[in-house]
């Protein structure tokens, strides 16, 4: 919960009798959650109530996801219905727009409002629908159940803040590196991960320019999945390594072309036109494996062992309005 | 940990690798430009920088190291992750003649003659282990045995481009 | 597990070193599964590998009803790409044929299996891959998780017979009622349900004519969700009423008219095109609501609560073909 | 069993009940025949058997039960399931020259006069109870406050259809 969401009014009911959560509303939409479900409610162009209904696991593990990444690059679709696009001080938040089938039948809704009001009314319902037993962040092995009644909360876990490095981990002053001490201990899927630091033999006074980490070791401290930390960057070329597990939670729209290399184990990824949700190609990725997704696609992916993925992002701030207008291409490369 | 639950993590390697690869449902497979570092560098010249990652101006190079490299130094800061084998990267402080002379110029350039300045140190990479060659610093990679190395970087006068021979193509 | 089946040898490897599960082939589909997913492969009609991943929670149940229901009405799709359709005799398998997308694409694949032989591949498969702590036909909130590595098996569980009344629940000779010494305790949701059978005041001699039964009071004491019982038949109008709770976990695409009458609580419904996929409906269904599915759509149910549906199905064996033929309207009444 | 732990059932009734409804993506709406068992029998004379549900030669009828109904019979099996309040079922155990003529016949008859044969019984339905209503037996209903019953049967020549008033047409 950040200082600035805090300040924005959100529109939420009393605790429901029975099941204790809160209704909120956002525009013309309307959301709930009961036992198993979040419900989504909105009135279609022509004035007829329609509605949507995603199981409360997976709503709230791309809730989580979109609260986190200040809604990302582009689209973070919750489901083939439900999500929103980002566009950097405003992010939209639609139902039916990017399936095909209820764009055309004109049953959609897009709704647009500034960031720090869709941040606040997500995070609030994210912080009022997860229990105390339930982690979203953490793989579906590693934690609760999400479903039932009103018991708890766990702010402190969906609230933990993106790990950035500003230059390299492991530099003076940059993002730490994780250890036992700091609450990062390893893995049980990455048990077998060497652990040791590169050996360092920098002449006296280049100790901080001298510096190497161990990558593999770090991304083996991840508490959480599915959940990309910024390691190295070069002007604008961030280095997102993330550790992932099961289900992404979400299926990616991205708005510019993002690659993916893959350090360890294997991900499966089903790809889908991003305006319609058509499929368009599977993509099996094991350790050395490097493939880019196409600006033009969505793309949700399946970790069946813990693994590591390192996310190439290109941070432009220029680069979504180059590929609106046209001047940048939606392909990673023409041969 | 015991046996029924300890976990085994699949790294690649030179000697071996499994590639997955693009199954194509309704799309060119070319757009995904679906590639391995271990099968580049299987195939590549000792520390040729082989694009496999291109977004604008930056690139991620796989670099087959083996042996000592010549000196290379950059404008901008570089990072080196070690994906196999074990690489030195010995670092100099270059004297400003010997810098890139444009501080805007993106990628790796070759250091022209012996590398002037002070000795900064060296790191030894194994696998998973990611050094930071700081701009306008010198830096040589030596490799007693094949080692595979990822550039994090700018696309420069040294990089390679052969996409259509490292690249899935149906 | 029945006789027949036993007899049909089924393609199945040894157990995985790690994982412990076994992997099957039936015809030109491979099935394996791992901690989280199920992963089938086929080869496409121009003979390139695709693959379809679902999560094993999500196969595991939809493989459940699958099996206990003989393949049911129509079309039982696991998800959106993979199915099953029965002919009554032989089933057919498919990776994509309902998908537009995929079937405009040509990368589907389509078998047909005698239904021995795929009940028996089927069902070796639910028990390989289901473990002790995970019951398919129990709502999320009352088994464990269908995660992890070969783990005991749950045999008893996952080959519980249907509960099939001849003429009607309760008659001296058919289908028994539920109680807490033949193992069906009231479920926690319906505690407040009213257990007191009918008075029944019969002359004498009339005893097994002059019947009634607590029909919510046997539904109460369902141990099992998406599962219809027969509980009365009038020729081949059969009462189908089950308890749902969570997800229907297939999406059915009847071959006839199917009736649901919501009994109490509530259940939501997508309805899809059967051939393609697309959206056509949402349907709200609250108690002492009728509605009929279309013989042209798939349908998937969800209940925020359990709740009794009572599904009624016309059994006619001719009517199939009849609705293949043109004979038998795909709509339920016209007006 | 605790409070926060203890869930209502929701049953409709004549008095209360609350109905959900189609939204329509890309479908007619008269395809999904949407109705209320409440709604029709709150509208519906005492004893109307009106059809919310066909398939073939097959129907659910709901009935407002309420007095004393005429006496029915039919050549199948009948079942009457009590959705609201209580009902009595009577039954009358016909002799031959009363039951339906032709053994084949679909749907509930009316008995003509009085039945004549032996008293088989009678019953008290409440609410999620179901009688069944043997074939060739004659059958009264009786119902002091009104109630509501939904009948499995054929469609027969009570059968009452009125599927624009019932169903949701918008
Ligand atoms: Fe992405
Ligand atoms: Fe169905």
């Amino acid at each position: 919960m950040n200082a600035i969401a805090d300040t924005v009014p959100v529109q939420a009911t009393e605790p429901h009798a029975t099941l204790g959560y809160r209704a909120f509303q956002l525009g013309g939409f309307s959301f709930r959650r009961d036992e198993y479900f979040a419900h989504i409610g909105w009135t279609t162009a022509d004035g007829r109530p329609l509605s949507h209904t995603m199981d409360i696991g997976a709503f709230l593990r791309a809730l989580m996801r979109d609260v986190a990444w200040g809604f990302f690059y582009g689209g973070v679709n919750f489901d083939h219905v439900f999500g929103t696009t980002n566009h950097y001080k405003t992010v939209d938040l639609y139902a039916g727009r990017f399936n095909a089938t209820m764009k055309a039948a004109g049953v959609d809704r897009l709704e647009n409002f500034p960031t720090p009001q869709i941040a606040a009314t997500f995070e609030q319902m994210l912080d009022d629908w997860t229990n105390a037993g339930f982690d979203p962040f953490a793989a579906p092995q590693e934690t609760g159940s999400p479903y039932g009644r009103k018991n708890g909360s766990n702010t402190a876990k969906i609230t933990r803040a993106r790990e950035l490095a500003t230059r390299c981990v492991g530099l003076k002053g940059d993002l730490d590196l994780r250890s036992d001490e700091r609450g990062a201990p390893v893995n049980r899927a990455f048990a077998d991960v060497p652990q040791e630091q590169p050996e360092l033999h920098p002449e006296p006074g280049f100790e901080n320019e001298v510096h190497a980490f161990n990558l593999f070791g770090f991304l083996s401290r991840s508490q959480v999945t599915w959940n990309p930390s910024f390691t190295s960057v070069v002007k604008h070329s961030y280095m997102c390594p993330t550790t992932e597990e099961h289900i992404l939670p979400i299926i990616h729209a991205n708005d510019r072309v993002e690659w993916f290399f893959q350090m360890c184990d294997e991900i499966h990824w089903d790809c889908a036109d991003k305006t319609t949700g058509k499929p368009l190609a599977r993509v099996i990725m094991k350790a050395g494996d490097m493939a880019a997704m196409p600006a033009y696609c969505r793309h949700q992916g399946y970790s069946p062992k813990r693994s590591m993925l390192l996310v190439w992002e290109n941070g432009s701030p220029s680069l979504v309005y180059e590929i609106q207008r046209g001047e940048s291409p939606e392909v990673p490369v023409v041969f | 940990m015991s046996a029924d639950t300890a976990y085994t993590t699949v790294f690649g390697s030179l000697d071996r690798y499994e590639k997955g690869g693009v199954q194509v449902i309704d799309d060119r497979v070319t757009n995904y430009a679906f590639s391995n570092c271990f099968e580049i560098a299987s195939k590549a010249a000792p520390y040729e920088r082989v694009v496999f990652g291109q977004n604008q101006i930056y690139v991620l190079e796989t670099v087959r190291a083996e042996g000592v490299s010549p000196w290379f130094t950059c404008a901008h800061d570089e990072f080196a992750l070690c994906m196999d084998g074990e690489v030195e990267v010995h670092l100099v402080k270059l004297e400003a003649e010997q810098t890139v002379p444009d501080a805007e110029h993106n990628g790796a350039v070759l250091v022209k003659g012996e590398p002037r300045g002070a000795k900064m140190g060296w790191m030894r990479l194994r696998r998973g282990h990611q050094a930071l060659l700081p701009k306008n610093a010198a830096y040589q990679f030596r490799a007693a045995r094949p080692s595979v190395l990822v550039l994090q970087t700018c696309k420069g006068d040294l990089s390679v481009e052969r996409w259509a021979e490292i690249c899935q193509t149906a």
